[in-house]
């Protein structure tokens, strides 16, 4: 297997060679990654790939991770399914 | 809409302290902890903890998690479990997941003590059925009481894979080798000593190549590496493990704190972008505090001690204590875990916690 | 492979033997543990296999939060079983195998 | 697997250097092992951790402040007690009598797996990397409550190996 074939974010399934290819188009943060390749936009938030992805967007582009913060947390922190939601106001009948 | 004055969101080390020492002064605590039991990782931490006697040295984690769970208890702590924090709103409100429906939590204060998350090591294979965190394994042996393999490989020779590597030979596995990428141990001697006088190898400058298997781990494919961390072709050695473990760091679980909107400094020392904090663990945000492994990652004991002074200082803040008693007990437990942040494993903690407090004055 | 007894925590309490249904197949597991940890037990280590590449994968985080272990149990997808107790009778299946795949695709072929 | 760089010390090979050993102020002199029974305390970094001191009922063992100093053992103070053995987070803690036997040392240490040997059983006394050096005749295996499931064994090696000697090789599970 090949490094670029390497998958990153396990969830969805995205390889290092999606990751870089956005990168060599120009993309420099961690937001835009994650909403160009959806790596870190499966089912675990990015809590896996979150800093593989940190990693490799600092090397290729020469940033540091600390000129990197993590794309940006919105509620919910964890995958609600609509009938969740749906039962935002439990009735009692 | 429920109501607590001092929500704790997570209920491990720090999070259970925080809310121990808030009741004990007197205020209303509510833990909220996604999981089934609280805890947190406390009850698979059955190794002797290290420090002095205040820090209950030479006690196991899990005794001490049993400890905990008590003083909750006879403190009136509330804790609701099963729940999920999905999203932290103005005016201290909590989100929260409770089973097939959504609520929320109104609070005077938030005390943050989410804990960590396992960082992963990406080569080809990591995907396997097979590998896994280091963390993972530990809940499955010693929580579950399973055995995710006979033939262990275990990646970093840190704390956490050193002790994960002897509880495997104490549930009965073979750890047939602990590699580091280092050229040095990182985790404390004595820890290494114990697999080794075990027959467990460590070797240091090593990295995995790959895992290899069909359906999943049938074996480890490792290399020497040099400085640049660059496989030195020829020093591959292959492995016959049927269970790779990933013991290569922790990072703060902070995405609450994120989306609070708490400031963050990046201090590899304590494990990348933590939250910072002043003496008293309260954030930039008035009302929200951090502490464990959140606030910077260190040890079990030293969430402890974190937790007690989060706690302590929100009962404060909200008049529970007298400002002499409060003054003089946050005294005593900053002396405490000064004690533990000294010496070569601790220094370079304490050194960028002082950092994390002047972030706070940074505009 | 169940650990019985420990050095440090000594043997092991559980709870009632029962049964689950594990694509198919009836796999014994004890009441209260987690689903996961019956399945690790039996020796089932694939847990379900991914959409796009079709790989195996199992157990990674054992905490709820990587979602790698989950299956379908009751009807329902994308269960977590390393956090959900089982319970007897459970019906549990693995997602995404090559068989449903290939059962999926001629579908969609006869329908083409 | 060959380590093919050379290299010493607790930091690279996870176990302590025979300097490193020396230069602690818990492990002992040769002198003071002919002394009679003493406990060898092989602890050579610095943790901030003093339960040795704690627990010691005579003051034997001092830490100090801070508590990242390594133990220091007064061997005129100690009773023998052996209290220190299986309190160590560290498991770094022994026993060692030189003067068992003529051509016999006894070793105590610290151990925490399945199954336990009995007493009188033979089994394989390993050295600090594992390796199984000698035959080694189980005398005492304790198991005091207090110390939540830290048994310590007592065994006999040959004289020579006392300084060698620290733990047992691991019997085989039965199931």
């Amino acid at each position: 297997m090949k490094g670029n074939d390497l998958v990153i974010c396990r969830c969805e399934e995205i390889t290092r060679a999606d990751i870089e290819e956005v990168i060599s188009q120009g993309v420099t943060r961690m937001n835009e990654v994650k909403r160009l390749t959806r790596a870190g936009m499966g089912l675990c938030q990015g809590k896996t790939c979150g800093r593989l992805v940190a990693g490799i967007l600092a090397r290729e582009t020469g940033q540091s991770l600390q000129e990197l913060k993590p794309s940006t947390s919105r509620p919910p922190t964890r995958v609600l399914t609509l009938g969740v939601l749906a039962g935002s106001k439990p009735d009692n009948d | 809409m429920g109501k607590t004055e001092i929500a704790v969101v997570g209920g491990g080390a720090a999070g259970m302290t925080a809310a121990i020492e808030s009741a004990r002064a007197g205020a209303q605590v509510t833990i909220i902890d996604e999981n089934e039991q609280p805890g947190g990782q406390l009850f698979k931490q059955i190794h002797k903890f290290f420090g002095s006697g205040v820090h209950r040295a030479g006690t196991r984690g899990v005794q001490i998690g049993r400890d905990l769970l008590r003083e909750a208890e006879e403190a009136g702590v509330q804790t609701r479990l099963n729940t999920v924090v999905y999203g932290i709103f103005p005016d201290k409100r909590l989100g929260l997941i409770c089973g097939d429906h959504t609520e929320e939590l109104a609070s005077e204060i938030i005390i943050l003590a989410t804990g960590a998350n396992e960082n992963a090591l990406s080569f080809p294979g990591w995907t396997l059925p097979g590998v896994m965190g280091a963390g993972a394994t530990q809940t499955l042996i010693n929580i579950n009481r399973v055995l995710p393999g006979r033939r262990i490989l275990m990646v970093g020779a840190g704390n956490v894979g050193l002790i994960v590597s002897y509880q495997l030979l104490q549930a009965g596995a073979d750890v047939i080798a602990v590699i580091e990428g280092l050229s040095y141990i990182g985790g404390y001697g004595v820890h290494a000593s114990k697999i080794r006088r075990a027959g467990v190898p460590i070797l240091t400058g090593f990295t995995v190549l790959r895992a290899e298997g069909k359906e999943s781990v049938e074996r480890a494919v490792i290399a020497q590496v040099d400085e640049k961390w660059q496989p030195i072709s020829g020093s591959e050695e292959v492995l016959e493990v049927e269970t790779i473990c990933l013991a290569v760091g922790l990072s703060p679980l902070s995405e609450l704190a994120w989306m609070a909107g708490c400031r963050f400094s990046f201090l590899p020392a304590l494990g990348g972008w933590v939250p910072a904090h002043d003496e008293n663990m309260q954030c930039n945000l008035p009302g929200i505090y951090v502490a464990g492994d959140l606030a910077g990652i260190e040890e079990a004991s030293t969430a402890m001690e974190e937790g007690r002074l989060a706690g302590l200082a929100a009962a404060e803040s909200l008049g529970y204590l007298p400002p002499e008693e409060g003054r003089k007990r946050k005294e005593e437990l900053r002396n405490r875990l000064a004690a533990l942040r000294i010496g070569s494993f601790g220094e370079g903690r304490a050194t960028a916690k002082k950092k994390l407090m002047r972030a706070m004055c940074e505009k | 492979m169940r650990i019985e007894d420990h050095p440090i925590l000594g043997k092991v309490e559980r709870g009632r033997k029962i049964t689950l249904k594990v694509d198919g197949e009836p796999v014994m597991a004890f009441e209260g543990e987690t689903i996961a940890a019956a399945l690790i037990a039996s020796g089932q280590r694939v847990f379900r296999y991914t959409e796009k590449r079709v790989e195996p994968r199992g157990v990674f985080c054992a905490l709820g939060r990587c979602t790698d272990c989950v299956m379908t149990v009751d009807g329902q997808p994308n269960v977590r079983t390393c956090v959900t107790p089982a319970r007897d009778g459970m019906i549990i299946q693995m997602q995404g195998t090559p068989d449903q795949r290939e059962t999926a695709l001629d579908a969609g072929e006869g329908e083409g | 697997m060959n380590q093919t760089r050379k290299k010493e010390g607790v930091r690279t090979t996870g176990i302590p250097s025979k300097e490193e050993l020396e230069a602690s102020p818990g492990y002992p002199s040769y002198e003071a092992l002919t002394r009679g029974p003493i406990v060898v305390i092989e602890c050579v970094q610095d943790i901030p951790c003093n339960p040795c001191e704690s627990i010691c009922p005579k003051g034997a063992i001092r830490v100090g402040n801070p508590i990242t100093r390594l133990p220091v053992f007064y061997p005129e103070e100690c009773d023998g007690c052996g209290n220190c053995i299986p309190i160590c987070p560290g498991q770094a803690i022994f026993r060692v009598d030189i003067n068992h036997a003529e051509d016999k040392a006894t070793v105590s240490f610290p151990y925490e797996y399945l199954p336990l040997p009995k007493k009188n059983d033979i089994v394989q006394g390993v050295n600090r990397t594992g390796e199984a050096v000698c035959e080694a005749e189980v005398l005492r295996v304790q198991k005091p409550r207090k110390f939540a499931q830290t048994t310590v064994i007592t065994v006999a090696v040959p004289k020579e190996l006392a300084m060698e000697v620290r733990s047992i090789k691991r019997l085989k599970r039965m199931e």
